[in-house]
Order: C-alpha cells, then structure tokens, then sequence
C-alpha cells in the first residue's frame, strides 16, 4: 500500500469538484484511512481555476504535498495548470473530449457514461476504482449527501457509478495506487479548521455570535448556525462588522458567551470595538481569519501577515491573549480555552487562523463531549459586596463580574474612565488606578499562557521556528530532515501573546541555527520574538503569495539557507 | 411599587436650562409609569451629552462607544430579553455616527426603546452640525451654514415601516413622559425622537423656537394609518407634530429564537447530548 | 524682573477664563515677553474645573511649571484645587465674595467694580497691573477680540479696565512680579500646536480636508476651515471617520493633497482606511492627536498611548512613516513634511500629537510664506509611459502616479491584489511583484527619516530618551540637572517611525544610564527601540493620569530612579 | 464622439446569464448616449460581484472597500468636480455595509451618480441575506429565512428628498441606458437602483419574477410630484414600478466651495500672498 498518494481535483468554480472532494475523502476516512484536505480557489462564483486536494495513504498528514500523484481535470486549464507537478508515475483523469496527451492520461468517455450532471460521481467511482476502495462506502457517501433532499436522484447516481466501475475496470491501466485494505477506525471526525473553531466554541459555552460575512471566516458561522438551534445559540448577521462586534459586547455583558468572526479587513472595523471591549472589562471572542493584505488582497488565499495589527488594535493600553493554532484538534480545544480566559480575565481574547487551516481537513479522534468545561458567565450575585461596584479595586484587577438584571445588583460599565462603580470619572488619581487595575490582569494572561511546543531535542543544530498554521508544513519538513540524519527540531507557538520568555528563551539559544518560518514578508513574529527578549533570528522563511507552506518550499528555502541536502 | 425616589438624584455636569434636564425626568416618570424596578432595566448609550443621561438615574448602565448604543443594546436584549433595554443618545450618536445601526435596527423590530436626545447639534464636541441641523445651521464647521438636507428621522422610520414611531419634545415632559411609557410598552422597537433645546450651541431652535413651532397630534389622530403617518411624519417645519406618529404590531425578532423563551443565556446549559449529536455529524 | 512667573486663571467652563487667558497672553507677546500657555478643561460645556496657564517672563519656555506664582480664581473651589501649588510669595486674586483668607490674598470687590459680563476684563487688568503692563496693550487686544463684532462694548470694558487698575494701585500689595520693560519682536506668532498643525498643512499645499469631530484634533480643523477660503480648501464634516478617511483617499486619488485629524477612537475607525490607502498607493495624511484610552478614555487629557497601534493599525504589510513633533515649530515643519512624504511615498503617513501639544500655545518667530514648497499631487502626464501603468515595477516600488481625469490617460486603482495596470489579479507572482514594490519604498522612507536630536553632549552619565510631546518638559528636566553640575543629555525623536539605528543607537550605548521618558504606562516606545536595536531601556519614567508631563514630575521620578538631588 | 467600441470588452469574473452583464452593457451605451469619453468618466466602487463591473469597461477606476464606494466617490469629486462620477456597487455594499455613507450622500446631493446593483442578495461571499432581501429569504446564514425587513432604498431616498431616484431592471438594458443616462445627466445626486437577477444564489427573485411583478412608469408619470412620488416608491411587492421615480433640482453640494469654480484642486496653486494673511492672524 502507497505511504503518500497526493490527489489532485481541480476544474471551475461551479463544476462540482469539491463535491467530488468531500465525497470521497469522507468514504477513505470511514475506511480507516488517513486524508489531508487542502482547497484553493478564487474569489468568484463561476469559473477561474479551483482546487480540493486529497494527500491520503497511511499518514497521518499535516500539510499538503506540492506533486501530485492523481489528478482529476475538468477541465483542460487544469492539465496545462498542474502538468509540472505531476509525478513519473502520475494518472491523470481527463474527459475524453480534450484528452490530454500526457503519459498516464486515463481519457474517459464521461459523456457515454451518463449525463453531465452525473459526471462527478462517475468521477468518484473511478477514484475509488484506482484507489481499491468497494464502492459501498462511496455509494453510501453519495446516498449521506442526496438521501434526505434528493432521493429520486440515488438510483441514476448509482447506475452512473456502477457503470463507471465497470469502464474502468477495462481501462484504467496498471499503477500501484491501490490502498491496502483500511481498518475502519470508530467515530473519527473529519474536520477542518473552522469546523473544529465552531465546535469547540460549542463546547465551550458560546451562546452568541454577531457576523458579517467575510471570507474566510464565514464558513465559521456557517458551522455555528448549522447547529444553532441543536445548541441554543442566538446569532445575527449585522449591518456592518462594527456592530457585530458591539452586538456581541452588548450580549457578553449581559451574559452570553460570545464571539465575532471576521477577516483583516472587518476586523480593522472592530478595532474601536476591541478597545471598548477593554475599557468595560468585557469579555468577548474574537476569532482573526487572515487572509492577504493590505486592503482587500487576496479574499480567498491564506497569509500570517495581520499577528501585529492584532496585538496592536484598538487605541490606548490594555493587556490580550491571543491563540494562533496549528492543527484541527487545537482549533477545538484552543477556542474552548480562549472562551475561558475571556470569561476569566475579563477581557478580549483572540483567535488567529488563516484561510490554509480554515480550509484544511483531517480526521481527528472523537471529541467527548461530556468532558468539556463551557464558560459560565459572571459571579454569583450572592457573593457580591454591597454596594455592588463593577470596577472594585483588586490586587489581581479582577473586580466581581455581576450580570445586569439577574439580581437587584446594578451593573454599570462605562467606556469613559470610570470609578469603581463605573460612573465617568475624571480624577487623576482614579484614573491611575484604573489603569494599573486593567494591566494588572496581564499577569493572570502571562500564567496562563500556552508554552510553545517544542517537537524534537533542545540544542538541535537546526531549530525552525513557527505559529499558528505553520505547524503541519514545518513538522513535515523537519521530519524530512531528520530521516536526512539532521539534528532539528520545531518550536511552535499557538499561543503568540503574552509570550513568556522563561517557555522557550533557553530553547532558542541552546539552538545552533534558528530559522523562523512564518507566511509574511516582513517577519512579525521573529520581530515579536526579538522585542520581547533581544533574542534575534536574521535567518527566515517566509512566503506571502498567497499559498500556503509545504515541506517542499521550507526545505527548498532552507537549503538556500543553509545549505541543506535533503529534500521531500 | 417603584417610586420616583427609586431612580436616585445624581447632580449633572450639563449646563443649567439645558433640555437634557425635562428628558432625564420624564424618562424616571415613565419607568415609574411602566412600574420597572431599576434592576429590570438597562440603559444603554453612546457619547455625547445625552449619551451621559442613563449616568444620573439607578438602573443598569452600559454607555460604550459614540455612535454604537443600538448595537450594544441588540446584543443586550438578544442575550437576556427580559431586560427592558433602552438605547438612549443624541442625534450625532443615533443618526450621525450610528445612522447604519438605526436603519438596521428599525428593521430588525426587537421589544427595545431608543430615545434620541435630537438636540439638532454635535454639544458635547462644542457645537458642529449634525444629520438634523436646520439648512443653514452656522457653526464654526459650517461658517456657511450646514448645507446637507436635515435628517428627518421620524419620515424614514415611518417609510420603512417600523413599529412605533413618535416624536417628543423635552419642554414638555409629562407628555413627554407618556410618549415613552407608550414606546417601553410597546412590543417592538420603538423609536422616540425627543426636539431638545441646547442652550449653548444650539441658538436657532430653542424652548421659544418648540413653542412656537409644535403642536400635539389630536387626540382622534389614528396612528396605525400609515399613510397619513407618512404625510404627518414629513411635516417638519413651520409646523412640527409631537405625539406617536406611527404605531403597528409585528413579529418580535427575538422570537426567531426559541431558546430565547427560556430566559437570560447567561442561565441556560450546554447541552452534552446536543454536542454528541452535533460532533457525530462529522463522523 | 522674575525670570519665571506661572500665572493660573481656574474656574468652571463657561466662566470665561480663556478669554482673559488669550487676551493677557497675546498682550505679553506682542509686548516682546515669553509665554507658554497651557490648557487643562473637563468633557464638559459649563462647571466643572478648567484652568488656563500662562508661564510668563525671561523664558524661552517649553512646559508648563505645577507651582503657582499668581492664582486667578473664578471660584471657591479653585482656591481648595490649588492651594498646595502656590508659592510662598504667591498672589491670589479672588472675588470677595468668597474670600478665601490665605496669605497673599486680593480679595477684589468685583461687583463694585462693574456688571458680572465684565469681570473678565477687570481681572484682566488687575493682572496686567500686577506685572507691570501698561493698559494700552490691554486695551488693544481686547478691541481686537470685540472689534468688529461688538463694537458698542468697548466703552464700558474701557471703562472698567480702567476703574480696576485704579482699584489695583491702591489694593494690590508689595509683590516682586513687574516685568521688567519688554523690547516688543516684531511679528512672533502665538501658536498651539493644533494651530501650527494646522498652518504647516496649508503651507505644505493641503487641499482637501474630511473630519469627524474629535478632541483633542478637532481644533486643527477649526483652525483649517476658517482659513479654507482664503487658501482655497475644501473640506467636509464626514457622517462617520471611515467616511472621513475614505472621503480623504478619494479626493487624494483625483490629485488633492488631503488629510484627516482625529484621535484614537476615531483612527481606530480608520484602520481599514489605512489598509486602503496603502494598497491603493495614495497619499493621505493622518493626523492623530491623542488622548487617554482606552475607549472613550478621558477626552480632554493627555497620553501617548497610540503609537503601538498607529504603527501597526491596518491589515496586511506596507510601510509607512510616523512624526511626532516635539514643539510648535516642528508641529508646523513636520506636518508640511508629512504632506511631502505621503505624495512622495504614495502612502499613508502619520502625525502624531496629543491634547498637551494641542493645547500647548508659544510665541514662535514668524514662518516665510515664500519659503515654502507645496506638495504638487501626481507625475505629469506626458512623462508617462503608454500604456500607462498605474503600478507599474519599479527599482525603488514607485510607479508614476497620474490624476484620473487630467490626460486621456486611465488610472485604475483597486484594493485587491492588482496587476501593473490596477486590475484585480489572483496571480502568485504578480502577488510576489507587489508585495515587495509596495515593500521597496520603505527604503525611500528610511533615507528621509530624520534623526533623533541630542542635546548635550553623546556620552553623558544620564540620557533621558523621548518623543514626541516629551521634549519641551524633558528639556527643562535636562537644564535643572545642568544646573546642577550634572552631565545629562536628551535624545528627542519627533519622527517615530522608521527608526534607523545608525542615527542613534552608538548615542545610547555611549551613555551611562538610559531612562525613557513617555506619556505612557507599558513604555511602548522603549520597546520599539528594543525591537529594533535591541537596546533595552528598563528605566522609564511613566506618566498616566491623563496629566502632561513637566521637569518636577521628571525630576521627582528621577530621583527615585537614581537618587538625583536636585529638584526645579 | 464616443462610440460603444471605446469602452472596450473584458472577460469577466461573473457567472454566465448574471444579470450584471445587462448593467454593464446598459452603463457603457449611457456613457456613449452622454457623450463622454473614457477618461472623463470615474468610476468608483466597493467590493462584491457588482463592484468588480469597472475592471470590465475602459475608464478611470478607484475599486475600494467593501462599502466604502460613496465616500471616496465624494473625496474625488470634490477634488475634480469636472469628473464624471459613478459610484456602482451592489446593494450589501450600498445600503449594507454602507448604509450610513448612502444616507448622508442624499442628504448633501453632490453632481454624481449612484448604481447599485440590487440583487438582494451578498452574492459574492456566497449567498447570505442582504438589506433588500425579500423577508422569509432563505440562506445558510438565515435558515429560517431573513426576519428584518426588506430595505426600500427608493421610498427611503424619496422621502429624504434626494433629487432623483429611479429604479431600473438588469433585464431591460435599453431602458436602463436611459435611466442611467438621465441620471449622469441630472445636475445632482442620482440614484438608480437597479433590480438584478442573481443565477447563483437568488433563486427567488429571478428574471421571470422580475418579469411578472416589473412595470413601466406611465409616460406621463410627473417626477416632480413628491407625494405620489412617495406612493410609487413605496409600491414593492406585486407589482413593481420602473423609471424615474423622482426627480428635482437642488443646489449642488460643490457649489458652497468658490475654489471649485477654478477647476481641479490638483492644479491650483498654493497662494503665497495668503498664506501671509493667515499668519498675520496670529501676530
Ligand atoms: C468614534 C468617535 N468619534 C468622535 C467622537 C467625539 N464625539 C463625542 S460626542 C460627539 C457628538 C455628540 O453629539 P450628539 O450625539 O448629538 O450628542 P450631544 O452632545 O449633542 O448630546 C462626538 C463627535 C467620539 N467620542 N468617538
Ligand atoms: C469590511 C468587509 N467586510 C466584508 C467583506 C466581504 N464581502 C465581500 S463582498 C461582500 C458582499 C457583497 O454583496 P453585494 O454588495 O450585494 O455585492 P454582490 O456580490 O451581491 O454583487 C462581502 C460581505 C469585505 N470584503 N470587507
Ligand atoms: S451643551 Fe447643550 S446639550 Fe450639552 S448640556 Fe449644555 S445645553 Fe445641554
Ligand atoms: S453569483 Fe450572482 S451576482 Fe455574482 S456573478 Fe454569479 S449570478 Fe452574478
Ligand atoms: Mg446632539
Ligand atoms: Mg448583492
């Protein structure tokens, strides 16, 4: 059984492929394979030049690969888009019609197999034909996707399937990319990053979400509203991302856990709102899916390039934590936590992602969903001192939080500085207090910050540093290396405020090289990292065209750099 | 029973005969009216020297960012709706700055109050103009007078069909006092434009100014007559109608929600079970 | 004649205290004395406390002085707000009616002395009596304030003028507070810094300015408007500052030299703006005058708190330039500059001032209208290359930039990634292209920063390090410690961002101790400095109460920092 | 003279049978019928499907924010009032994003012209709800179907007296060119909505419904008359009425600006003489 099958649909927006794509990526998880799903596509409704990419075999995979071993083309843009990529031994699928004339084309005669709207299951059987798979769990897959809304549809897409078997049972010639047989493996989910976001924002209590759509964090809320009512979960599309923003403060002041999901571009609005979220002490999710910038850029391609502008937004001082993860497994877990320290601290907490993760699928062993911890808004209005006074001074900064209207409590927050009981106040000598009140708080961020991970020895020769999504692509490359015999390790951060240098400063200098892989021109985070403790790192690999890290790019990169051997 | 003294005396930092003084009493008359304890209510404003109203009565406060009450106060409303929320602001906060957020919310139709302190001017930022200047309105912004057509607010809520619709006048605050027990009753969004003389800034439309321009709708004024609402709702200038406008039932918004019928989120538990199934559907 | 007299007029808002402020101040500098007229005022249009500080004599003066030599109180409670500050041979000038009874005491009957409206002038002739002016001065500047527009008043204000000083000669006890007769400069100019900002945009060739009122900025507004017809400007009041900043790009883009002036609140608004401008390459200039956050903050106090996020407001990566003048000459120099980098840059570029600078007026030697060089927006058109390419490649990122409109040219601008022409691109390497032409012009950036200015000799034993509005008060820290024998040094920065290490970092590492001297609680530029050099700076002297700094402050802090003696 | 073939053809990004390829083609033959050359004309817009329109003719283009269209729309043409300005964006961007720039836009009436693409719907991120989605319009983000009500941005022109208001139909090009035509030509702000069917995502409002429900304004319809005026605005729903809507002369906004008079701002030099004077103020 092949280790590492890349496989490769790509075609026009509006042709289907990424229904193909989810069909049978959800049929090889079922079968106890391992898949990474990565997708690519433009910022159009028809047309242009989109992708879904299955790396499937053993893995498990953390990253996509760059050459393709199978490529589905529906059209001929695809061929001439994807040739360089193909490997020697690569199939590539093609319709008939503009057959290809590259080794390897399997030319199939869609039209004789059945009409066109059938064309993509026809398609997925043939895959599962190469790929050994029954055609069971694909028909199956299919009956998942039509049964409740189209069932009169389930009897021509299995004849199409069945007939497609047959064709390629006679003319699919001999490769070896037939899986052994998989051991289904119970309960796996296939999730991808915003998927993962969504439920663990389930799991940790969200009972509000206020959006406007935006690329790519919408898929977010779509996730959230799917299960709104299941969950209990209010939400409302707003007018603008400004007022999605106030509308969630409005709602966590009053009770709800809450979150917003924007891109660069709408939360540059919410910026105003982050600092309100500050003044008032209210704790508020807010989930950052990048994308490249400045401006609009590129809506549907990925990036890390907004890490400084989210450390920075909203004017005047006041202490945050923000989470960037790398895997599925910590979308769901780090937005559980940051929906607690939000809660706990009072304060805005954020989420980094990019559109690569958000996009990026992989099974993940179940969840259990009765060990989860969601938040519980706000103290018991019992244990409040009377006169209840929202900002009273604490030696953590930490003032009770009570919820306005669940007790005769009054509950006053003020955007102005404000006294204890959160009246507008403009002495001098309240407003140090409060100031030194709110950055008090910093402290309970700094303990409870996620130390980096560090996956390898520390004083390797080569250390690669990275954040948030970075951490699939670069474990590969690092595992790549080290079959090489190279001493490296990875340090991945998927906390990236407040850093706590005693975590990893030791790390970084017991290291003999250090190079930090980041998707940005300019550096951020090896800039973060110097201000923070002088610690330098000159040596970087970035990438900021719009697509994400593989292995193959860092280790050719690298080698540049250091003048590496081996290769993917 | 709540009483008048429920709702505390606080001293102001607005000018002496400002208009804002008549607003902050009929509004305590009209929780009292609508028999609201402080705790079952929330104020909610943006900046400006109306936005600091809901500073001087005891209730439950939020005063954010200018411009954004109604958001706060939707967001509010939507997390606990047994709240009596109430967006209270100027006309540079309401309509200016917020102006998005008021059309939004208009059509949204929550059970929420806004009252607009409309003192025709930007007060607090020393006196530019705002949406519902006069024509001409001269400040030091607008050394030529304020070009821009005035803001009718009371027309576009009325064309657009939202629920209640009425215009006040803080020199007459037992009417005025009504007005709002009307609007907090009302289940739906309620908008009360409140004519506000600003004795510092605000020179052209003052108490003499209402006086002579106002009237009170009559009392047979049928305000569920949306086309005659319309035609009173434009009528803005020599004369200027005080009373509800336009009044309608519609569906709440926060009635899409069915978890909303169980009361504040704040109390409501994850659902273990909910989750499993939820998580299953990925499997 | 006293060297260095801090007068203070307090009172409630509404009581007139500026008008005898302005009168007094414009009299003394027309009279050839110094003055440095300080403002402090509540969120608030009647009562409250407000002060307006003239210190006045020999001078130059920078910063205003906390003790008080004379005390004009309007009220009681002025008296009890200051009354700590007052100097041993202080004079206090109260109405009777509250006489206060302390030493030093003119309990002046007022309302013997004319009608309510006119008390203003009468205090302000007591004061001129006090130190020594003689009434025509007086005189003249209230004509000019009452002149055109009230000219039936200036009898009674005569009158009472008058009356007063004759009240005075025989009131007024010995004191030491006559100046000595000044020599009258011809033509100095009393600015605050809003007013040189202000100037120095109409001088830099400003065309088009779009505001959202905002303290502490909207006074450079006012200041633009009523000059707007003279100088041939358009402006507007936005509905919002997002209008306002795009309004501003809009109008840069058909060829207007613009800007905005708000404050944090207000940018934080404006950030996506900022995105815009940068992707879309258009000059715009942004001024931000800041005040004490977060949120609504304290509107009319001091801070500098925003730079952080000034220098990272915005998604995506892009250069961009930030000034931070330290004085009323470099309020009017760096704002024309500003104008001049922007269209230079094709960029955002920043000023950043603050309520202290704002509010902070001197007398200033004349600028020469004749000397200066207006901003000319946009290449000419027959220099251009057909097909004319917006964004075309270059060597140093800037690419000819024409006026839509103004030659049959097409110039199409886009806030997605775009190609050469301006046209939405999804290309990878077009992508790469742009990032680092955009990139490429923070070299042109760099080249134009202007160092940081050392006063005093590199190598000192203490260096206090500033920026921005700090210099004034940190200059007269620096003169006591002279004073004292010290060897001190100040490095003022009034240009941010970029920061180039060749300019100033052999300054730091040359000196003994280091201490960082900013209006702020987490030391943000300290850190910058550290990010960039590695430089750490762990003494700082922080201020954040809303108040501006001043040497006493600086010095007090000192003292603790490093047991320095003297004191001002 | 101008012909058609000047404004060049592009590929476009949209799906075939949009009904922006009938806007498109209706702007390019106004701007032929109007006389104006290519690089007179700017052409000013936010981001969404309709917003990418100015990539695919010949013209000066500034594609902004999502939103953001009128705003830099306004800047550009108080820098050049000789510019031919159109903003063009589809309605989440006009009267969604940017609700709050659409309202002051009417309310100061600059010499420029707004289109908005109306297909009621944000069909660029995918099909969610926008503000002139019909209620009950089902989405994923409105699974029970948008609850706010639907945004009449003619009646709420109309009544804010903005000095012409039309509503055009994607499915009737000619009769749009000259809608648009009108438009570019009145001395004003001139806003013209324009219905148009979405293939992908608005499965409701289709041509055919549009077909059904969409009629011709009388020829002898007076624009002038603002009451009837407002009852035709606020006919939407059965039937649906096409043409100008309303229509009078204003002062024009750039007219309070004598420098204006000169032309472009970028070719006016800066005064020497007068700056002196400003300063001398100071002394
Ligand atoms: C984002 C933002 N922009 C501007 C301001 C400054 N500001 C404070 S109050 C105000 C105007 C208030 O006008 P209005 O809402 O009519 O209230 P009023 O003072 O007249 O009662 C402005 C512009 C601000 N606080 N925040
Ligand atoms: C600030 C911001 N928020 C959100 C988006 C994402 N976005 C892009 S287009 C669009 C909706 C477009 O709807 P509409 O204006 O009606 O245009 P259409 O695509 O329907 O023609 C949205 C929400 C964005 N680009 N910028
Ligand atoms: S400025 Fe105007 S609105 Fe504000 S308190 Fe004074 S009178 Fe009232
Ligand atoms: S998604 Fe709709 S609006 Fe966009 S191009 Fe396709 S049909 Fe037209
Ligand atoms: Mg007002
Ligand atoms: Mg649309």
């Amino acid at each position: 059984m092949p280790r590492d099958i890349q496989l490769l649909i790509g075609g026009e927006a509006g042709q289907g492929l990424v229904t193909i794509g989810q069909l049978l990526s959800k049929a090889l998880v079922r079968a106890g394979y391992e898949v990474f799903v990565s997708q690519s596509y433009h910022s159009r409704i028809r047309g242009g030049h989109n992708t879904y990419a299955i790396r499937l075999g053993e893995g498990p995979f953390f990253a996509p690969r760059e050459s393709i071993d199978i490529l589905v083309a529906l059209n001929a843009e695809t061929v001439e888009l994807h040739r360089e990529q193909l490997t020697g031994w690569a199939l590539l699928i093609a319709d008939s019609a503009f057959d290809p004339d590259l080794p390897g084309t399997i030319s199939v005669p869609f039209a004789e197999l059945g009409p066109e709207p059938l064309w993509n299951t026809a398609a997925l059987a043939l895959l599962g034909n190469i790929l050994g798979l029954s055609l069971e769990p694909l028909y199956q897959a299919v009956e998942a996707m039509l049964g409740k809304k189209h069932p009169e549809a389930l009897a021509e897409n299995r004849e199409i399937m069945e007939k497609s078997r047959v064709w390629a049972e006679a003319h699919v010639p001999e490769h070896d990319f037939a899986l052994a047989g998989g051991s289904p493996v119970a309960d796996r989910l296939l999730l991808n990053g915003n998927e993962a976001i969504a439920l663990g924002a389930l799991a940790g209590g969200l009972k509000f979400c206020a959006f406007y759509p935006m690329t790519p964090a919408t898929s977010i809320v779509l996730e959230l509203i799917a299960h709104a009512e299941t969950m209990g979960c209010v939400f409302e599309q707003a007018e603008d991302e400004i007022a999605a923003v106030n509308m969630a403060i409005g709602a966590a002041f009053a009770g709800a856990p809450s979150m917003v999901a924007t891109s660069g571009g709408g939360f540059a609005l919410m910026a105003e709102g982050v600092s309100l979220a500050a003044m008032t002490e209210t704790p508020v999710l807010i989930v950052v899916a990048q994308r490249p910038g400045p401006a609009t850029g590129m809506p549907t391609r990925t990036e890390q390039a907004d890490l400084e502008f989210v450390l920075h937004a909203g004017h005047g001082e006041f202490p945050r934590a923000i989470f960037a993860p790398g895997s599925i497994e910590a979308c769901y877990q780090l937005t559980q936590k940051a929906l607690a320290l939000a809660e706990l601290s009072q304060s805005p907490v954020f989420l980094l992602t990019d559109q690569f993760l958000a996009d990026s699928a992989r099974p993940v062993a179940p969840f259990d969903p009765t060990a989860i911890v969601p938040v519980r808004a706000g103290a018991e209005p019992d244990t409040a001192v009377t006169p209840y006074q929202r900002y009273r001074f604490t030696d953590d900064g930490l003032s009770p939080r009570l919820l306005p209207g669940l007790s005769t409590h009054l509950v006053v927050a003020d955007s102005d500085e404000h006294d204890e009981e959160g009246h507008i106040s403009e002495d001098h000598g309240v407003r140090i207090g409060m100031v030194e009140k709110r950055l008090r708080k910093f402290a309970l961020l700094q303990q409870e910050a996620i130390a980096p991970e560090l996956n390898g020895e520390k004083g390797a020769d080569l250390l690669l540093v990275c954040w948030g999504s970075g951490q699939g692509p670069v474990q590969e490359a690092v595992a790549v290396l080290r079959d090489a015999g190279r001493s490296v390790a990875m340090l991945h951060f998927s906390q990236v405020w407040p850093l706590v240098p005693a975590q990893f400063l030791d790390i970084l200098q017991a290291s003999g090289k250090v190079v930090c892989v980041e998707g940005n021109a300019t550096g951020q985070f090896a800039r973060l990292i110097q201000r923070e403790t002088c610690f330098a790192m000159p040596s970087r690999i970035a990438r900021y065209d719009g697509l994400p890290f593989t292995a193959r790019y860092i280790l050719a990169r690298l080698e540049k750099l250091i003048a590496v051997e081996a290769r993917p | 029973m709540t009483s008048i003294e429920d709702y505390g005396k606080y001293e102001t930092a607005w000018c002496p005969g400002c208009g804002n003084f008549g607003i902050l009493n009929a509004l305590k008359h009209a929780l009292v009216a609508c028999e609201l304890a402080p705790h079952q209510v929330l104020l909610v404003s943006g900046i400006g020297q109306a936005a600091k109203a809901p500073h001087y009565l005891k209730a439950n406060v939020f005063n954010g960012l200018h411009g954004r009450s109604l958001p706060v106060a939707i967001g509010a409303k939507l997390a606990n709706p047994e709240l009596t929320v109430i967006a209270e602001s100027g006309d540079g906060c309401m309509y200016g700055e917020g102006g998005n957020h008021f059309l939004a919310a208009l059509r949204r139709n929550l059970n929420l109050t806004i009252l607009a302190h409309d003192n025709r001017v930007y007060a607090l930022t020393k006196g530019q103009a705002s949406p519902t200047s006069e024509q001409g309105f001269v400040t030091k912004t607008q050394p030529h007078g304020a070009f821009a057509a005035s803001f009718n607010p009371v027309a576009v809520a009325v064309t657009m069909g939202a629920s209640f619709v009425a215009r006040g006048y803080a020199g007459m605050p037992e009417h005025l006092a009504g007005l709002i027990a009307q609007a907090i009753k009302h289940r739906g969004t309620a908008l009360v434009d409140i004519l506000q003389p600003c004795v510092s800034f605000n020179k052209v439309n003052t108490f003499q100014w209402y006086k002579e321009h106002c009237y009170e709708l009559a009392d047979d004024y049928d305000p569920t007559d949306h086309a005659q609402a319309l035609g009173t709702a434009l009528e803005f200038g020599e004369r200027i109608p005080l009373g509800v406008i336009y009044a309608m039932e519609k569906p709440l918004f926060e009635e899409q929600f069915a978890v909303l019928k169980n009361g504040p989120l704040a109390r409501q538990e994850v659902s273990r079970e909910g989750l499993r199934q939820v998580m299953q559907g990925y499997v």
